[in-house]
């Protein structure tokens, strides 16, 4: 049985998401993970592309499948740390089975690209349901060295990990325990958070800002009524979310929280005893600074701007130039 | 079965008395259509169709059988269709050496409560086997087995001694 | 070695053939003429000397036709093509046994449900009707004539559970003057409704109308009442059970103890009463669940008595004035023999911790119907206080969620018919007794039986208000000041069409009613059959609602779905009744559809030993042949259909009435393929 | 002997078989003396020399008994049948090829075309030009005739009515002299020929009946091939996962294979009555495997490689399918 | 099971209904089984729906607009623009409707028909996918600022902060990545396309 699991980072790994990513790197070694990425994936389209058509939605989608299951030699697992990405492979492929006219869609046009994915061949798995599962418990607890101690976590799952969960992976979709269970081993104090899958506002962020601020507020003022230390997450968009936005909804409603939001995986490294640098901290826009303390762990220089990319304007950000751009200026 | 150029499939099928047999009256009782090909056999229990029975039928002239019964923990006999199932499967095995394409046997769990879905699986049946084509099971063979049938010939004599 | 009848031979039959019009319905798409003349015609060489068809032949005129023909013309065999024999089978084998002809020598094909009600184009139907007839004369010929099996009843009679079902059940059967084992697994009879405070709509007190059933129960010198005990096995048939029950042992000498309960009193161990409590209340480590139980005996719950476990205590021992505690009392096995079986098994509550967004277990203030029971019984934990679970606080207003667990592919897909009631009976208690703000979050409201709807409308000019949407979730997650420290109810109100967050002090889920988690054992055990899910199959759901296809095996309550207490009284009734018919019969009759053995041709192979549900399969040792008990054989053939040497044969489904029904239904077939004009053209 | 002092005429014939059934005759030991000396044997090509035209000159009806053994599979085999047919009173069907087709009814599980390809055209074959047997071939000294090559293997009984049938490959030595002082009592009218039609030779019920191995009630979680185990040589071998045919088949071998540590696979044909061997042995099987989800039942049925060799070996000639759909299918 | 052999027999044998019609097109752009015709009508997905209050209608209110084969209504509700894909309805749903993915087929209908009212969502959508199809990787950077520019031009100083965070934070990138073999996937796409009868 070949142990590797196929790896599907994602875009936002790449880029809002770099502390996520890098912590997971930092981990994978402890844990034995041995992750392979899937060669020139491309995006999943997000909640995007799915909201505009059908078949070349799901054909982005399962491109990747396709190409996973070229590497696949003897595993059938697709990791995926996104929880959108999680999602969208996962739906492709359980569609393509209830909706065979869409597998055959979907193939023909994988055909043009000299393609082709076989619905149900391969297990889309998210990172966590891995660690849980896979790697298991107690495997992990044997490399804590650094119990979290005290620190009270809420942990955040989001909607879209453990939900619609086609394949029963989840504990429950509501009021999953995976993720408590990973962080009562790292040694945290976890709380029972009630809205610990309710939604971060997702791309309405984008379209709607009134709309997400509220629902950001409402995570983040539970958080808080429960007095967790921090928010810790496993899907990118929603850190970004309440840690990017949370400034600006805190402006929207003349509130001052300061609830920083990481990633599981740099929790499970802080535990490892990794330092912090090496697990992406210094990226979030709610500084850490205090929750590291709590734990002893010295926190790292915030990430200096890099001059190369000073914004050229005095406010609003630097326009790059692209095409169709001449209706905005 | 009007023009002799379209072939009309015939379906022997067999049903259960308590599930299936039933699901085909629920189906009449609701008006609920399908295809005129399939002609029922009523069985006490899935469990007491004997394979012998399948291969006369398709010795026969059938172009294919339909097996029907409860649904699996439903039976009315406890446990009878299990014997069913499996004798289907290995019945299978055996019409797939001797080149009897699946599709013409086919086993169907309908509930006393599945009149459409009975009639949906007879309609999707009779559709698949129409595609076959007829299956002529050995025709000469056909005739042998069914010399006792009535023919115009058979009854000269009866008409004789009428006439005497 | 040829087939399985000499297929040269011509029949020697005399048969008559009778096909039905039934008005239009058939003969609207089936021209019911021609099949007549053709079956004449072809299937005379088959021994059919007469063929008719008919407006109605299930007419009394329709009967007359052909009782004359038997008489007149001397049939040896009837054929009736017209509906479903499920419908009129027994009406023509009446006629044909009217005529003087064995009715097992007749067969009633169906071109209605089978042909005119599923088909359209008439020339295929007629066609196929033509087939339909010559597979009924071709197996009618391999018809033997057949007497019914007769069974002699055993007039006492087994209760399984002493719910409102089972007492009414043994109470009607025990006043008819027979015997009735009536055996309950807990301690005490009186089921789920002795938990209940007030019957809806009614309202009058569960206690007092259901106790006097229990005691009369309790002291019929009909009825031999066996509590804390279990059915362990069940073998025989018909008329002719053996049973076998576990007594559990109940530490307390029954002869002796006079249920003074002062054991309890003294007993030091406080236990949290999971069954008759729903976990909201105490009872000692021995205990009667309830003052008016019956029988009025306590047992030593083993596992909770500090004697048991540390060997120390015996203090109800010390202070029973009569002695009648008992700690080497062993389980008891009890044989009893029986003629009928009632099965009032009940049901199982719907374990609302599967919704977690509802919040039971997690939120202190959310309850489960059973729980609200006990809290607004007088005889309850509170003594019918309503208050939150601190034990004090009254609710200021309390949310009522339906269908908690019902109509919901996610859980249980059908309706369990009593949480509307119910939930408008606790609206109206919780009014009554607090004067809280209540709400009902319904999906539709059901009141369907007598005096259900004006109980609805009562409640609305209480006050009650009604909120149409199904509860999305109940949280403590306030958003608002107002919501801090409540529960609050997230619905959308569809009649509104606006999402709302109602905060509430208390919650209740009407949780639905589910099969007991162990139905399926028990159905086996008796050998009936249990859906899918495990509520029991009625032989018929609507025309035989309490009996069940294994013979003298009854069912009765909420063992085949939720039901009303009026409902499931009436089934004990039914149930009873149909038990009394048998034991009035002193010996029923039974379809002759029986497997037998030629004890010639059987190897003793032993293939199909195992494969009978019903034992009715045995080997005899010494002669290394099996043989099959007719009695408890079902008919179901599979036997028949397993042995390999072709020793068993089956009566009504032998191997020559299928195959011949096969050669004639292919008939029509054949005649194609020798491609016989004047049959093409009609 | 009879009242014109003749002796009453013996034929025995060998169609498409693989002539153990000869061999079977003549291993009666010295009852074959008594077939001399009441019969005067007119026609038997491996005991003498004998030409089809002597029989043809015989009166029809001549032959008083005549034992045929082998499958129908070619013109010669069909025309020998029908003649000896017409020249005897009583037409034995000899063993199972006769009876059933046996092993050469295997061939009815592919095309002619299938036959010929491995008959003809195989690596052990060295056929360049790809010949095939012609039924008529011209040499310069006139033209040939080869028998024609039927697609399907045929029993006795279906070209021919047919007298008796004695099953077994080959008949058991004991069961055929039985037969025979059986058929010269009733010639001396010291004993009464059984109906016509009848089994002859064998017993009625199964050869469980003879086998002295103990059985118990059945459920199969897996078959094994026999010589993959060490069977207790007690036990039913079915019980032991062993695919046996005995449940099925007739008695009349005395269980000579369970007994000698071997599974019956059933030459002595189906029970009386019996209408399809293979359908009894796969509805008896697959009762008793023990298991209820279809993977899991497809798991043990995996253990049966070849159902149809292990249901039809003997028998699939005169099963109601009789024949693969390659073959029936005329090319 | 059953149920979906029934439904669909019921009404796929029935064209003359205009009305099942718009129900039949919903279900037949969705990507799995719709289940539409289930809906019971008891609200769960309207009261379990987040951003509900920002909604013209609830999803069970739209539901039956569609099955009432109000059309333009139903299209151009902001319903399924508000829509965030947090799957509590259909966890939740009775009667196991994909509500999710209907709304995303309702967002691709309204916009193919041209019946959104607001474009901020359906632009985001589209720029969006514009660099997918372009680069192959979604690039947030170009996005967020022209989307917001476009979109939200008096927020952007109050977003400025965060953007520039995530900026010097190396959160984003100025340029977008490509893939490697962007030619493939644009043939995928542009088959696909045609498939779909887009192009």
């Amino acid at each position: 049985m070949n142990d590797k699991y196929l790896y599907y980072p994602g875009c936002s790994m790449e880029s809002s998401a770099k502390a996520y990513s890098e912590s997971l790197a930092a981990i994978c070694e402890p844990i034995g993970l041995h992750l392979e990425e899937i060669n020139d994936w491309n995006c999943c389209g997000a909640t995007e592309y799915i909201g505009i058509s059908l078949t070349p939605a799901y054909s982005l989608i399962t491109r990747n499948l396709a190409l996973a299951s070229l590497q696949a030699d003897g595993t059938r697992t697709v990791v995926a740390p996104c929880s959108a990405c999680y999602l969208n492979l996962a739906k492709a492929d359980y569609y393509m089975q209830e909706r065979p006219i869409l597998g055959e869609n979907v193939n023909t046009a994988l055909a043009a690209g000299g393609l082709h994915y076989d619905p149900g061949s391969l297990f889309i798995r998210h990172l966590l349901d891995v660690i849980i599962n896979d790697i298991g418990l107690d495997k992990v607890k044997s490399k804590v060295v650094r119990p979290l101690t005290g620190l009270r976590v809420a942990p955040y799952l989001g909607c879209m990990v453990p939900r619609p969960d086609y394949e029963h992976r989840w504990s429950n979709p509501e009021y999953p325990n995976e993720l408590d269970r990973l962080l009562k081993t790292l040694g945290a104090e976890v709380i029972d958070f009630p809205l610990k899958t309710h939604c971060c506002g997702g791309h309405m962020t984008q379209i709607g800002p009134n709309t997400a601020f509220e629902l950001i507020r409402r995570l983040v003022s539970s958080a808080d009524q429960y007095r967790a230390e921090v928010m810790v997450t496993l899907g990118p968009m929603c850190q970004m979310n309440i840690d990017a936005y949370q400034g600006e909804m805190n402006r929207h409603f003349h509130t001052d929280y300061r609830m920083p939001i990481i990633f599981f995986t740099q929790l499970m490294g802080l535990a490892f005893g990794l330092n912090a640098k090496q697990l992406g901290f210094g990226r979030e826009l709610v500084g850490t600074r205090e929750m590291l303390q709590r734990i002893g762990v010295e926190a790292p220089e915030p990430i200096e701007a890099v001059p190369a990319h000073k914004p050229r304007m005095k406010e609003g950000l630097p326009m790059p130039r692209m095409p169709g751009d001449e209706e905005v200026n | 079965m009007t023009e002799q150029d379209q072939f009309e499939p015939v379906i022997i099928g067999f049903t259960c008395n308590w599930c299936s047999y039933r699901a085909a009256d629920l189906a009449g009782t609701a008006r609920v259509k399908y295809p005129p090909n399939v002609r029922l056999i009523r069985l006490m229990c899935s469990g007491r169709l004997d394979p012998t029975f399948v291969m006369k039928a398709l010795a026969s002239g059938a172009d294919g059988v339909l097996i029907t019964g409860c649904h699996p923990g439903e039976c009315h006999y406890i446990e009878q269709n299990y014997k069913a199932l499996r004798r289907y499967q290995l019945l299978k095995r055996v019409f797939a050496q001797l080149g009897i394409e699946p599709q013409r046997v086919k086993l169907v769990w309908a509930s006393a409560a599945e009149g459409v879905k009975l009639a949906h699986e007879i309609t999707t049946m009779v559709e698949e086997v129409r595609a076959l084509g007829p299956l002529h099971w050995g025709a000469s063979n056909g005739r042998e087995v069914h010399d006792h049938l009535p023919t115009e010939d058979m009854e000269l004599p009866e008409e004789a001694e009428v006439m005497a | 070695m040829t087939g399985p009848f000499d297929s040269a031979s011509k029949s020697p039959e005399r048969i008559g053939v009778y096909v039905c019009h039934c008005g239009t319905n058939i003969a609207g798409v089936v021209d019911v003429a021609e099949v007549r003349d053709w079956t004449e015609k072809r299937l005379k060489g088959r021994g059919v000397i007469i063929a008719r068809d008919y407006k109605f032949m299930c007419s009394s005129l329709g009967q007359e036709m052909i009782e004359k023909d038997i008489q007149k013309l001397g049939l040896t065999r009837v054929v009736v093509a017209a509906c479903s024999p499920h419908l009129h089978e027994q009406t023509f084998r009446n006629a044909c046994q009217r005529g003087g002809l064995n009715p097992y020598l007749s067969e009633l094909v169906s071109i209605r449900e089978q042909v005119s009600w599923v088909h359209t184009d008439k020339h295929a139907a007629t066609d196929k009707a033509k087939a339909v007839v010559s597979g009924g004369v071709e197996r009618v010929i391999k018809n033997e004539p057949l007497e019914p099996l007769r069974v002699p009843i055993n007039e006492a009679t087994l209760v399984v559970g002493g719910g409102i079902a089972g007492i009414q059940a043994a109470l009607e059967i025990a006043d008819a003057g027979f015997p009735v084992y009536l055996v309950e697994r807990e301690p005490s009879i009186g089921g789920h409704m002795a938990q209940f405070d007030k019957t809806f709509p009614t309202l009058d007190c569960a206690a007092c109308i259901l106790t006097p059933r229990m005691v009369s129960a309790g002291t019929h010198r009909h009825i031999t009442l066996m509590t804390w005990s279990e059915v362990e096995n069940v073998s025989g048939y018909v008329g002719n059970f053996t049973v076998t029950i576990r007594k559990r042992a109940r530490y307390v000498n029954t002869e002796l103890c006079t249920g003074c309960g002062i054991c309890q009193e003294k007993c030091p161990k406080k236990v949290i009463d999971q069954i008759y409590e729903a976990g909201m209340g105490y009872r000692k480590a021995v205990y009667t669940p309830f003052p008016q139980a019956v029988p009025r005996y306590p047992v030593i719950d083993k596992p909770n008595c500090t004697y048991f476990s540390k060997g120390t205590c015996k203090a109800c021992e010390k202070f029973c004035p009569t002695n009648a505690i008992d700690f080497n009392q062993q389980d008891e096995l009890i044989t009893v023999q029986v003629g009928n079986i009632i099965l009032a098994t009940g049901y199982d509550l719907f374990n609302a911790r599967r919704i977690p967004h509802y919040g039971y277990g997690r939120l202190a203030n959310v309850y489960t119907n059973l729980e609200f029971e006990r809290l607004s019984n007088a005889a309850g934990p509170t003594n019918g206080e309503i208050v939150l679970r601190d034990g004090k606080t009254k609710p200021k207003s309390v949310g009522i969620i339906h269908c908690v667990g019902s109509r919901d592919r996610n859980y249980n897909n059908y309706c369990s018919a009593i949480c509307c009631m119910q939930s408008l009976k606790f609206a109206h208690l919780v009014h009554e007794r607090t004067g809280a703000t209540v709400y009902n979050f319904y999906i539709d409201i059901r009141t369907t039986a007598k005096a259900y709807d004006e109980f609805y409308q009562r409640v609305l000019e209480e006050g009650t208000l009604f909120v149409r949407g199904r509860v999305a979730e109940v949280t403590d997650a306030a958003r608002k000041p107002e919501e801090e420290g409540r529960l609050i109810i997230q619905v959308e109100d569809t009649l509104a069409g606006k999402q709302r967050r109602i905060p509430v002090d208390m919650v209740i889920l009407s949780a639905g009613l589910e099969p007991r988690k162990d139905a399926k054992e028990t159905a086996k055990l008796f050998g009936i059959s249990c859906s899918a899910d495990g509520w029991y199959i009625e032989k018929h759901p609507k025309l035989d609602p309490v009996a069940t296809m294994t013979e003298g095996i009854f069912i009765a309550g909420c063992n085949t779905g939720p039901k009303d207490i009026p409902n499931t009284v009436s089934q004990g009734a039914a149930a009873a009744a149909r038990v009394l018919g048998r034991i009035q019969q002193k010996e029923i009759f039974i379809e002759p559809v029986r497997a037998s053995v030629n004890q010639d041709k059987c190897s003793g192979c032993r293939i199909c030993n195992n494969l009978c549900p019903f034992n009715a399969i045995s080997f005899i040792e010494d002669r290394k042949v099996t043989e099959i008990n007719a009695a408890l054989c079902q008919g179901c053939g599979t036997c028949v259909a397993a042995c390999p040497a072709g020793a068993i044969s089956g009566t009504v489904f032998s191997n020559e009435q299928v195959l011949s029904q096969i050669d004639g239904l292919l008939m029509l077939n054949l005649e194609y393929m020798k491609e016989a004009p004047e049959l093409v053209a009609v | 002997m009879n009242a014109n002092g003749t002796k009453p005429k013996f034929a025995m014939y060998w169609a498409a078989g693989c002539g153990g059934c000869e061999i079977a005759v003549l291993n009666i030991g010295e009852k074959i003396l008594d077939v001399d000396a009441n019969f005067d044997v007119v026609f038997w090509p491996v005991a003498m020399d004998a030409k089809y035209k002597d029989v043809e000159a015989l009166d029809d009806g001549a032959i008083t008994l005549c034992l045929l053994n082998g499958s129908i599979r070619n013109s010669e085999n069909e025309a020998i049948a029908k003649l000896l047919r017409r020249k005897s009173k009583i037409l034995v069907a000899f063993g199972s090829c006769a009876n059933e087709g046996c092993i050469p009814g295997l061939a009815n599980l592919s095309s002619a075309q299938e036959i010929f390809e491995t008959a003809y055209n195989t690596i052990s074959t060295d056929n360049p030009q790809h010949i095939r047997p012609q039924p008529s071939y011209f040499v310069p000294e006139g033209e040939l005739h080869i028998p024609e090559f039927y697609p399907i293997v045929k029993t006795l009984d279906q070209i021919v009515p047919v007298d008796y049938h004695m099953p077994g490959c080959p008949p058991e030595s004991h069961q055929i002299a039985a037969v025979i002082d059986l058929v010269i009592k009733a010639l001396h009218g010291e004993a009464q020929l059984p109906p016509p039609g009848s089994v002859i030779g064998a017993g009625d019920s199964t050869v469980c009946d003879e086998c002295q191995r103990t059985r118990n009630v059945k459920a199969i979680k897996q078959f094994v091939r026999i010589q993959d185990v060490r069977t207790d040589p007690t036990m039913c071998l079915l019980e032991q996962g062993v695919p046996c045919n005995g449940p099925a088949t007739r008695s009349g071998c005395a269980a000579l294979c369970p007994q000698a540590g071997a599974q019956c696979i059933g030459c002595y044909g189906p029970a009386e009555g019996v209408i399809d061997y293979g359908a009894r042995l796969i509805s008896a099987y697959a009762s008793v495997i023990d298991a209820k989800e279809p993977a899991e039942i497809d798991r043990v049925l995996d253990g049966l490689p070849d159902p149809a060799g292990q249901f039809y070996r003997f028998n699939l000639a005169r099963s109601l399918l009789r024949a693969a759909r390659s073959a029936w299918i005329k090319s | 099971m059953t149920s979906e052999i029934q439904t669909k027999t019921s009404f796929l044998h029935d064209p003359s209904n205009p009305n099942l019609r718009f129900l039949e097109e919903v279900s037949a752009h969705t990507a799995g089984v719709s289940r539409l015709e289930m809906c019971i009508q008891c609200g769960t997905c309207g009261g379990s729906c987040p951003p509900a209050a920002d909604m013209d209608h609830t999803p069970r209110m739209l539901f039956a607009m569609i099955r009432a084969g109000f059309r333009e209504e139903a299209l151009s509700s902001n319903t399924p623009w508000i829509c965030v894909s947090c799957y509590h309805c259909v966890v939740r749903c009775p009667q196991g409707v994909h509500i999710a993915d209907v709304m995303y087929t309702l967002k691709s209908m309204a916009i193919r028909a041209k019946l959104y009212q607001d474009s901020t969502a359906p632009d985001f959508s589209r720029s969006f996918v514009d660099n997918i199809e372009k680069y192959g990787r979604s690039y947030e950077f170009g996005l967020a600022t022209r989307h917001y520019l476009k979109h939200f031009p008096l927020r952007l100083p109050g977003m400025a902060p965060m953007g520039f965070g995530m900026l010097t934070k190396q959160r984003m990138d100025i340029m977008p990545h490509k893939i490697d073999n962007i030619d493939q996937l644009q043939a995928i796409l542009e088959r696909a396309k045609e498939v779909e009868g887009l192009s």
